[in-house]
Order: structure tokens, then C-alpha cells, then sequence
């Protein structure tokens, strides 16, 4: 039994925490909400480039460190615990498309970028009025796409969009250099994370090599996203025991009244849930087992699960100072709508778990 | 059993509407776009006074002190009437729904006729100083103290979350006169002249953006012994008086945020999470149907207690569950909602959709209502106390000297 | 604003609840757990005939007394809260459907039986494989019915069956002389309430008078079933809340743990929600209002949620003695299951409210 | 990353499995009908006694105590491989599991001599007595004396949800000798012979219908000094040990209850309230993957901490998540599909279907399910505060003397 991160990959998950402790969390992330801010720290970017961790999982023949997607999980977990403000996990979401689809041609131009971190590349599948990542509007004329994306996370100061776009067989991924498109900024419950509206008309673009990959990659974005989620998630639920532990009502610490220790419980419960969920998928990725698209789904769920929950009760139990704009409050509550706009909310992952499901018991039978 | 008028309530519901009718014309729309503070209380002002006139204030109030000396049905049925507009009472709501009761049930005859009148008119608006920043659940644990000097009280410490300090003349204060006895007991309120130096006011800016409610510090502020409010020390029990009056106010939900019919209009335009209209989906039926039964349940439990008010009966215990309901229905209603509008229920600003902002507005609000006033946790402490009988809390620093608990 | 029951109908219920806690509760209900005790407490079935409670309802004209349904809901709650082992629910529900659809000449056939207790009629909608009212197998021909119906509440000891057969525009209600059909009794999970099979094999039946009135009386009966659910769910949450003003744990009683007051909280507020509906459904069939549709089901369902969610903290909070046979806290338990196959579950009622709001949308565009 | 053994851990589970295939062949299938109570015991102790001789008892035990002295994912494998039998080993489960790692680790060498090796090769059966009736979340309020007599102790008093107390030969059981000091200060444990005169046991009924557990009262009942277990006044040290030996014991779903799989199965035969096939509906697929989530879960909850183990580490705090979600999914679970299935779910016996009548054990087993062992209130404590490290709730009788205390 063998259900566990690697020791580097831990170890590289203790470094990112490390980092992050000293150059980011809430309050950088307040910095970053002042309105004429810049879309991301630069300066913590290049740090984390320095450091490799864009050029982790980037195959070492194309100047990366190959490692596996428990590095990325692992980066994806530090960085939403820190609220980190740098691209770096659209860049991790964008670096698995191109793994798994993206053609050796693709692979050798577009991954020594990102392995020096001078290329931000983002994914862009959602689109105004879709509710889910199977409804894609976006058309594929010869190699042109045209359509909108938006909100695309970390979109503005990005340098290449995979662009999820209408295909013969459902959606399909594509390159876009977003020298050649339209990028405005976008206004969304999230102050700190920048978003972007993706505007294509005739936009010139590559389709990835495996058409059919854009199920593949939701399955593995799903995973590293809840990884994220559980990273926000356990900070909230850390910031929360904290302030239990020491704020006083009636006499006692408030953490001493079960309304309040059973609610961080909560937390505690669906957080482990959320990363035996994710730990799972995290293995099936290693192992390209047949159990992936149900553990991505159900990471999704859990891990959304766990955030809301945590986000909602860490502003309730901080009480009447949890509700104004200086209490860090606010960004994990406004963090959790980010992280379900980023990937279509838990009803259709729920739904596609189910999907799995039954596909498996069909197999079996 | 109908949900109609007595005769009596009828007569009055009329008169009052053909009042409205006539004069408050000017605010049948919303303001196209939101009045700047100092409109607003112009306005406010100007309607209280027109109110006053006709009758319309205090009107539960004995006559004694201005009032109508009627029934809380007809204060009731004038809200009703009036809520069909948008006229701008609401800088009034809490120094007449609550101060001012206080000021003549606890003051001297000189100060009721000192400061009701005034009040009643509108010519002086009052805001409540309780809440402090280590004593929101714990009101008593309050800090702000006041130390007697002469024939005055001299006030140092830190109010918050009060509603319209920066528009007010007057507040009633509550304040800590002896730290040495256990902490319900060292309590004192005053009124204080919101502009007498040493008075300082700040916003406070909430999660939602908003910026309702203000920081009040006080520096040496110095009070008369004459503008106190009940006995040295017996501060606990008027204060309890004002609340009783909040409490009094029915919550229901707030008046324009969003509910079940707004989840239903906006399932019947996007798709399921599992396909197909969203409004067919069994998941979003039986979410429609919990937000019906909870926004429903809420104004049908108001009914209730009106009915009783009507019958000139107390209101039963239903209505204690009022807050608790709406305010964790509003969050769970708006946070499903947005996840059905995908994308779009994120994106705000210029580039979001109206009626997706009222829901992103609610969601964000959702989180301050389950505090406000009570939270969760002590909603459901005072239905479980005070409605099933259930013991309270141990509290380790009941008998305590305030100075000497933790 | 008159949004209350009457006084007359006020003072039945408590007089119903006086009788009650001399004759029923859960000391008799443990007796006729036992086998071989008799289908229902005929004596107190005398007394309650006798107060004139099954004539309440019943019209002057044929021997009754001509009281609304205010005063059948009181009774049932009052019953509900005593789990009286008397027919009474079942004989309010089988009266309601006589009154709305019954002809004059079935009218005066069967009520003045009905006013005086010596005919005890049960409506018999459920079938084995029905998952909903509105699923319904049992075929008429000519006056006959050929079907099979359970589990059937009360039908051991009854005289006299409502019967939904399938008709051309939906279900429709038949009546049916016990005599003529056979009845075995049925095992379920309610070990105090006794349930039945009714077996049809061209057995004679007469419709009632009106075919259509079988949705009709789905509403009627879902009200005047909130209250009996109402009724058991308060009279769990009073047991459960004197339990924890006594029971003593780390030397203080359990009820000034917020983990138990605040579950008892929310018993008191799914009660109250649920009342809140039920009554808006008795004014609306007082007043033959066309919110009946919504307000029954929202009752239905807000009735149900309380007593489910009453019931199974009533045991968790009485701890290891509420999960002993010799604890009263089993016969709630129970009960919730048996008042939710006493009419559908939850969801599909909840599918109905939304229908209703649905069509009232439709009427008002 | 993967699911498999480590070699070592291969090859122990090779070796389990064939000698399993060899020995439990006529446990393969389940009994048709459940065996009575002395056939229960009767296959329990010859299984026992066939275990020990190939050595698969104790298996984590020291060598010195009987025990095959290897790891913990040893035992696991073992347990994990005899599983897949209906092989008769609950007989022994608490007295080897809990009893008599505390009777060799605080008795003396001549009991443990004494004691243990019987107790391993099955001769002997073991029980537990701590509980009492009004000790139950709260276990150190056990209010059973034991006064000393020279050199014996005279217990008197009630135990309760003692398992196999009627099949059992000793037992270990809690007392209080000075009720005069604070009640984790004056409790002592002891062995007791379940034989030995003034010992009655009487079944407890359940709820759910079945008798799985007693009350034992002690009249008068005599023990030696030399079958004390632990020092006078140290019995909550001891019982603490105890208990933490169950806590080791992963508790995840029952091994025959219903899960998402059995709603998934119910789902494909009937319809759904909003019409179709129920398993089409998003209500009911909602509700599908939130049982996967939390059945599931725990499933790779407990992989989780047998990688740990695996791999010689302690299992981190995430497995005491294990038993509150398992016995709240299982109710949750039950109560829908039996919601689902409509007036069947509701039918027991002869006419009863088989597969709804184990929805409806299970929604029956699970109301004692969230109380046996821990609470839901309690084990949320727990995780509050030995994981999260919040502080305990106040316990006002904590430094009183027992007799003094409420």
C-alpha cells in the first residue's frame, strides 16, 4: 500500500509552502486588490521560475524536470492556501494540455518557455452564457478560431491560451498567442485573481495533436484545481481555529462552544474528504488507471464542497468583524466562487461522476 | 381563517394608501441612480416631517409624547403601505424604533420633553452605541467606560457597527460605570450629543463593499448626570428594553433580495448541470421547492404573528425563527444559483448581468445578515433558551468582577 | 388578518390532547406492539366516537356536525403527537374524500356510519412497485376492481376502502365494501400502526361521484397529514428536550451543550416551517383558495423534513438508551417512515409544489 | 503512487491467503440461517484455536506474550484476507483487540501468565465493562464501587452495552474506589470473573431488533487484589489505554451495509418523482455521488493510513473523520432510497423485499451506529480539539470531588 505523495514531491510542496509563508498570503493579496495593481507579482514569479517549479513537470528533453503530476498537485495545494498572486496554476493546467495533447512540434516550441517562466500560458473553456465545459460555442474555421472566452483566469499578462473550441466530436483544445488576440480585463467577484475576456475573430490558432484530449485534460484540471480549492480551504479552516482559539465571548474562548468546534470539525472532515478524493485521482494520473475521470469528479465535488463550506463558516464564525472589507475574510469567501467559476460548478461534475459510474458497472457487467 | 383586514385595519389601510398616494407620488420609482448622503438625509428629513403631520409617526406611541396611541396593526399596515414606495425612512428606523423608547421609558420628564418632540418631527436623528469590537455576541463584556466627575460622566472607548452615526445629533450609549462587580452589573447608558468634541466617526467598509454602519470613538467626551438613562449600573436592563424593541421588529427577508422566483426564472433560462432546461432538472426542482418553503414558510410565520397583533394577542415564539431562516436561505439560494449561471455568476462590473448581480449581492450579503443582529449560533442559543427552556451556557465569568474575569 | 384556527376548532384539539394523554401515548402504543395485540384501541375508538370527533367533519344533513377542516387537522395532530392506536387519520382522510367527491346518495350511505365511529373507512392509494400517487395499476371494469393495494394504513379493522383505480384521465376514486374484498395484514417498519394488503379480483366498487377529484384529495389529505406529522415531530422534540434538561454529562445536563441545543433549535424551526404551510393549506381549503395546490405540498414536504430530521436526532440525543427497544425514542423513528409511505415521499411533493408554481407563473403571464 | 503491497507484504498475504483457502473453506459461503449462540461459540473457539496454531493470533503481539511480534499492516493483511470468509472471529475482537493488551501491559508477569495465553489460544472469552447508564459519553462518571476487603475488592453496580458479556469467562471492568476525589482521580480497573458469584448479565434489546449487547450487574461480587490492573486511582490511565487500542481499529462502513452502489442499483428499477427512471433524474444523481464521496472517502481514507503504516509512519489525524461520516451516510443513504423505493421500502417481513429490507437495517442499525463508540457530538470534540487543538468544553465538575459534584 503505497497511497501517498512521493518524499520530493512532498518535499517540493514544503518548499512552495516555505516561499510562500515569507512572499505571499493575505497580505499581498490585500496589495493586490488595490485598484491600478499589476496582474500579478512579478518579482514572486520569477522567484518560483528560479526555483523550477514552472519547469517541473515540463519534459526534460524540452528543458523541464519531468516530474509527475504530484509536483504540480502539490504547487496547486501551496499556492491557494497562500492566495498566491502568480499564474502559476492556469500555467500547471496549461502545461498538462500540452503534455497530453500537445504534439512534439508544440511541445518543443511552447515548454522551454514555460520551463523558464517566460512563457504564462492559461486554458480559456469557459465562455459568456455556458453553464458547463460541454457547451463551447467557439468556432474552428481552417486554422482560425473565433468566439469569446471569458472568464479566463489569470488572463491578463498571459502570453498563450489553450482554447477549448466547437469540434466534430465535442469540444477540442487549441493554441492561441495572445499577440494575435483580443485580451480585456473583466471584473469578477474575486478581487485579488486578475480575469480576462478572450475576444477570437478569425484569431489564427493550432489545434493540439489529440483532438479528443479536452475530456482527458478536464479530468486532470479537475484534479490539480482541487488540490487549489483544498489549499484555500485548509488555510481558511487554519485562520478560523486560530482566531476560536483566542477570541472571547461570554467568559471563554468561543473555540470551547461546541456551535464553534463542530463546525471547524466540519471543515476538518470535508477537507480530508476533498484530499482522499484528490490523493485518488492524483494516483490514477500516475497510472493512466481506469479510474481517473470518476476520481477527477468526485476531487471536483468534494473539493468544492469542502471550500464553500469552509469559506461561508470561516466569515460566520469570525463574527461582525468577518464581514468588513479589512478582515481576510473576504477572500476565501470571494476565492470560492473563483475556484467554481474555474472549472463549472459541483452539479456537473456530481453528474459526470455519476456518468463514470455507471459507464464502469456497464464495463463490468 | 383569511388573510383579509379587519374592518377597522381596512379603514386604515385606506386612508393611509390615499395619504401615500397623494404625497408620496415623487417616490413611486426607485432612484434611477442612488442618492449621495447628503440628498439622502434632505429627503429624509423632508418626508418625516410630512409623516409627522399627517399623523404618520410614533404611531404606537402614547400621546403623551407625540405619538398616535394606536395599535401595532395600524404602525404595521402604515409600513405595509408605505414599503409600496420608495420613500427614505429608513435613517429614522432605529432612533424611533428603539432610542427614543428608551429615552421616555428610562429619562426624566425634562429630557423626554427635551428630545422626543425633536426626534419625532425628524428635526434630530439618533443612532444606537452599543456593539463594541471585543462585545458583538457578548454585549455585556463592553469595555467604553464612564467615569463620573461632578455633575458629569466623562466617556472613553470605541463603539462599532453603528447604523447612521456619521447623519446623527443624538445616540444613547451604553458604558461600563464599574468594572469592580461582575460585568451585567458595572453598566451605565447615556445620551450622548453626537457632535460634542471627542466624538469621532468612521465608515466602516463591509465585505459587500458597502460602507452602512461606522466606528464611533470617544475621547473624554463629557455627558451630564441629567442625560442619563435609568439608575447607575442598571445599564444591562434598559439596554435590554431597546433590544426588546428590535426584536420586536418581524425580519423577514430583506425587501429586494432575491428568492425562489428568482431561481425559477433564471433555471427556466440556462441549462442543467445534467442537461436540458435547467427548470427540468430534479435537482433544481427540489431546490426550488426548499427555497418556496423557507422564503414562503418565513412570511406565512409573519402572518401568524400578525394575526395574533390583530386579535390583540402577544405573538407566539414562531416568529424567533425568522433571521436564522432567511439568512442562510439567501446564501444557500444565491450560491446555488450563481454555480447554475456558470461564468457569468462571477463576472461583475460592466460586464456582469443585472440580475445576476442581485444574486452575487445576495450571496455576499447573505454573510453578513447571519451575523448581524445575532448570529446563527445565538439565534439558535435564544430558541433553545427562551423558547424550549433549555439552560443556558455556563458562563464561567457570570459572578465574576468584570476586571477580574479572563 | 386572520391567519389562525378558530377558537372552536382550537378548543377540539385540546380537548383531543387532554384525552390523549389519559388514554394514548407511548405506553399504550407499546402494548399494541405486541403480537397478537389487537389491530386498534377499541375502547378508546368508542370514546372518540362518542365525543363526536368522526362526526366532526361529517355535514349536519347526514348526522354530523359540519365542522371544517380546521378541526379535522387539530385532530390529527393531537393524534400524531399521542401515536393514538385509533383509525382516526385514516377515517379523516377516507371522510375528506367522501365530502369532495362522495354523490348525495353515497353521502347519506356511509357517513352517518362514519359520525357515528361504527364505519371505519381508509383511503387505499399505495400499491407494491408504486413509487408515487400517481402511479396507480388497480383497472376497473364495469363496477368491479381488479388490483392490489399496500401497505394501507388502519385497513385491518376497517369496514370501508377509498380506492384510486386507474381511469382514463388519471386515477380516480372508487369505494369499496371491506366485506366483499380480502385483507391480510402486512409487516412494516411502524410496529404500532397496523397496515394491510387489500386484494381486488373483480371485486365490486362504485366510483364516487366525481372522477377527477383524486388530485383534489391528494391536497386535502397532505394537509391534514402535515399535522399528524407535525404532531409526532413536536411530540419527539418536547421528549427530547426534557431529556436533555435532565440528563447529566461532564457534570452539566446535555441541553446546555450548544451541540444539543442547537439541534433541538432546529427541530423547533422545522416545525414551525412546516406549521407555517400547513396552515396556509387549511386556509386555502377553507376558502376554496387556488393556492391549495402549493400550499399542500409545501406542507407535505415541510412536515416531512421535520419529522425525519425530529426523529433521528431524538434518538441520537437520548444517546446508547434511545437506541434500546425499552426507549420511547423508536416509535418516532418508525413512525417517520410510516407517515412517509402513509402519501409519497418528499420528492415527489416537492416535484408537485414546484408545478404548481410553475402553473401559477403560467396563469399570471 | 499505487494500491499494492510492498514484496514483503505480497508474500505475507500469499501465505495468509493459501492458508485461508486450506482452512476457512467451509466459511465461503454465509450460514444460510444465523447459527444460535452456542454454535456461534462453539465454531468461534475451534476457529480460534486453528488461527493460533498457524499463527495468525496476536499477530502484532510481542513474542514473549504469544504474540508473532510483526507490524501492524501484518494484522491488516491478515484481517483484510479472512474477510473475504464469514469465518466466526467477533468473539474474540474486544478481548484480544482491547482486554488483554491491558492486562499484559498493566498487570502483573503471574496474571499476564496466567491470562493471556488462554485468552489467545480461545479458551477463554473476554469482555469489556466501562460503560454504565449514566456514564456514557462521559465514561470517567462511572459510579460502580469497588471497596477493598482485605486482600479483595467488593464491587457493586451496573454495567451496560457489554458485548458477549453472556459468552465471556472474564472481563475488565472500571470501578470507582474514592468517590471522594475528582472523577478521573479515583477509579481502579480490575479483572473480573464472569462466573464468579453475584454476576448477572441480561441482554439489552435494540432498537433495530437485535441483542447484541447486555447489562451486567455486580452484587457483592469479590476480586483479588493481584487482579488489579494498574496502580489504586490510575483506572482512567488504564482505560485510556484501552481505548486506544479500539481507536486503532479503522472503523469504516459495515462490512454487508448498503452503499452508493446499492442506491445506484434501487435507482435503475424504479421512477423517479419528477417521472422517468429514477436513475436519470439530478436529484437522484446528486445524491449518488455525494454517497460516493463520503463511502469512498473513507475507503481511500483508510488506504491513507495504511500507507502510513505501510511504511512504518504513524497514520495522520484524517482517520478519525472515519465513523462520523460512515454512520450519517449510511442514515442519509437509507432514508432516500427508501423514499425512493415508496410504499415497499416500507414493507418488512415475508412481504418484504430482501434488498429494501437491508436498506432498512441499515437505516435502523445507523441511528445506533452514530452513538455507539462516540457520538457524532463527541467525536466531533475529538477532531475540535486533539486535531485542531481548540479547548475542551468546560467541564465545571472537572476538579470536584465525585461525591460533591452535580
Amino acid at each position: 500500500m503505497n497511497f501517498d505523495f512521493s518524499d520530493d514531491a512532498k518535499a517540493l510542496g514544503e518548499q512552495a509552502k516555505k516561499l510562500f509563508a515569507d512572499k505571499a498570503g493575505t497580505a499581498p493579496a490585500r496589495k493586490a486588490m488595490a485598484s491600478g495593481a499589476p496582474d500579478f507579482d512579478a518579482g514572486l514569479w520569477a522567484e518560483i521560475a528560479n526555483l523550477g517549479w514552472t519547469a517541473a513537470r515540463v519534459p526534460e528533453a524540452h528543458g523541464g524536470l519531468g516530474m509527475s503530476a504530484e509536483e504540480s498537485c502539490q504547487l496547486a495545494e501551496a499556492a491557494g492556501a497562500a492566495l498566491a498572486v502568480v499564474p502559476l496554476v492556469s500555467t500547471l493546467l496549461a502545461t498538462e494540455a500540452l503534455l497530453i495533447a500537445g504534439t512534439e512540434a508544440q511541445q518543443a516550441k511552447y515548454f522551454p518557455g514555460i520551463a523558464d517562466g517566460s512563457l504564462i500560458a492559461v486554458p480559456a473553456w469557459n465562455e459568456p452564457g455556458a453553464v458547463t465545459p460541454a457547451t463551447v460555442a467557439t468556432t474552428a474555421s481552417g486554422h482560425t478560431l473565433t468566439g469569446s472566452k471569458a472568464p479566463v483566469p489569470d488572463l491578463p499578462g498571459a502570453h498563450l491560451a489553450i482554447v477549448a473550441a466547437a469540434g466534430p466530436d465535442g469540444p477540442s483544445l487549441w493554441i492561441v498567442d495572445l499577440n494575435d488576440a483580443l485580451v480585456e480585463p473583466v471584473e469578477t467577484l474575486d478581487l485579488v485573481r486578475r480575469h480576462g475576456r478572450l475576444t477570437l475573430a478569425n484569431t489564427p490558432a493550432e489545434p493540439l495533436g489529440d483532438p479528443a484530449a479536452y475530456q482527458a485534460w478536464l479530468d486532470r484540471a479537475a484534479v490539480i484545481l482541487a488540490y487549489e480549492a483544498i489549499g484555500t480551504a485548509s488555510a481558511a479552516m487554519d485562520m478560523t481555529v486560530e482566531y476560536a482559539k483566542t477570541r472571547i465571548a461570554f467568559g471563554q474562548t468561543i473555540g470551547r462552544y461546541q456551535g464553534v468546534k463542530h463546525k471547524c470539525a466540519d471543515m476538518f472532515i470535508k477537507i480530508e474528504l476533498a484530499r482522499a478524493h484528490a490523493l485518488h485521482g492524483v494516483a490514477m494520473i500516475g497510472s493512466d488507471g481506469a479510474e481517473l475521470r470518476q476520481a477527477a469528479a468526485a476531487a471536483r465535488v468534494a473539493s468544492l464542497d469542502a471550500l464553500s463550506f469552509t469559506a461561508e463558516e470561516t466569515v460566520q464564525l469570525h463574527g461582525g468583524i468577518g464581514f468588513t472589507w479589512e478582515s481576510d475574510c473576504q477572500f476565501y469567501y470571494r476565492r470560492a466562487r473563483a475556484l467554481t467559476a474555474s472549472l463549472a460548478a459541483r452539479g456537473w461534475w456530481a453528474d459526470r461522476l455519476v456518468r463514470a459510474l455507471e459507464l464502469r458497472n456497464r464495463a463490468a457487467a | 381563517m383569511d388573510f383579509n383586514d379587519t374592518p377597522q385595519e381596512a379603514e386604515y389601510r385606506a386612508k393611509a394608501r390615499a395619504w401615500l398616494e397623494d404625497n408620496a407620488a415623487e417616490y413611486r420609482e426607485p432612484p434611477e441612480t442612488a442618492w449621495k448622503l447628503d440628498e439622502f438625509i434632505q429627503r429624509s428629513k423632508a418626508w418625516q416631517a410630512k409623516k409627522f403631520a399627517a399623523g404618520y409617526t410614533g404611531i404606537t406611541w402614547p400621546k403623551a409624547f407625540g405619538g398616535q396611541g394606536l395599535g401595532p396593526m395600524q404602525s404595521i399596515i402604515y409600513g405595509q403601505e408605505e414599503s409600496r414606495f420608495h420613500a427614505p425612512s429608513g435613517l429614522y428606523s432605529i432612533g424611533l424604533g428603539m432610542c427614543i423608547p428608551t429615552v421616555f421609558t428610562h429619562g426624566s420628564a425634562e429630557i423626554a420633553e427635551r428630545y422626543v418632540p425633536k426626534a419625532l418631527v425628524g428635526d434630530e436623528v439618533w443612532c444606537q452605541l452599543f456593539s463594541e469590537p471585543s462585545a458583538g455576541s457578548d454585549l455585556a463584556g463592553i469595555r467604553t467606560r464612564a467615569v463620573q466627575d461632578g455633575d458629569e460622566w466623562v466617556i472613553d472607548g470605541q463603539k462599532v457597527w453603528t447604523s447612521f452615526a456619521h447623519a446623527s445629533d443624538y445616540g444613547i450609549v451604553v458604558t461600563r460605570t464599574d468594572p469592580s462587580v461582575p460585568k451585567h452589573k458595572g453598566l451605565t447608558m447615556f445620551i450622548v450629543d453626537m457632535k460634542a468634541p471627542g466624538v469621532e466617526v468612521r465608515g466602516i467598509k463591509q465585505m459587500s463593499g458597502g460602507s452602512d454602519f461606522n466606528e464611533v470613538f470617544f475621547t473624554g467626551v463629557r455627558v451630564k448626570d441629567t442625560h442619563r438613562l435609568g439608575d447607575v449600573g442598571n445599564g444591562w436592563k434598559v439596554a435590554l428594553t431597546t433590544l426588546m424593541h428590535e426584536r420586536l421588529a418581524v425580519g423577514g427577508k430583506p425587501r429586494h433580495a432575491p428568492g425562489y422566483e428568482t431561481l425559477m426564472k433564471l433555471a427556466r433560462g440556462v441549462e442543467a448541470p445534467v442537461g436540458g432546461p435547467a427548470i427540468e432538472a430534479g435537482d433544481v426542482r427540489q431546490r426550488i421547492a426548499q427555497s418556496y418553503i423557507n422564503d414562503q414558510g418565513i412570511k406565512l410565520t409573519q402572518m401568524r404573528a400578525l394575526s395574533a397583533l390583530s386579535r390583540g394577542q402577544m405573538p407566539g415564539p414562531e416568529q424567533s425563527i425568522s433571521k436564522v431562516v432567511v439568512a442562510k436561505t439567501m446564501q444557500e439560494m444565491a450560491s446555488f444559483a450563481l454555480d447554475l449561471a456558470g461564468g457569468d455568476g462571477f463576472v461583475t462590473g460592466a460586464d456582469g448581468d443585472p440580475e445576476l448581480a442581485k444574486l452575487q449581492g445576495s450571496y455576499l450579503g447573505a454573510a453578513g445578515l447571519r451575523i448581524a443582529g445575532g448570529t446563527d449560533e445565538i439565534l439558535r442559543n435564544i430558541i433553545a433558551e427562551r423558547v424550549l427552556g433549555l439552560p443556558g451556557d455556563l458562563r464561567p465569568d457570570k459572578d465574576k468582577p468584570f476586571n477580574a474575569a479572563a
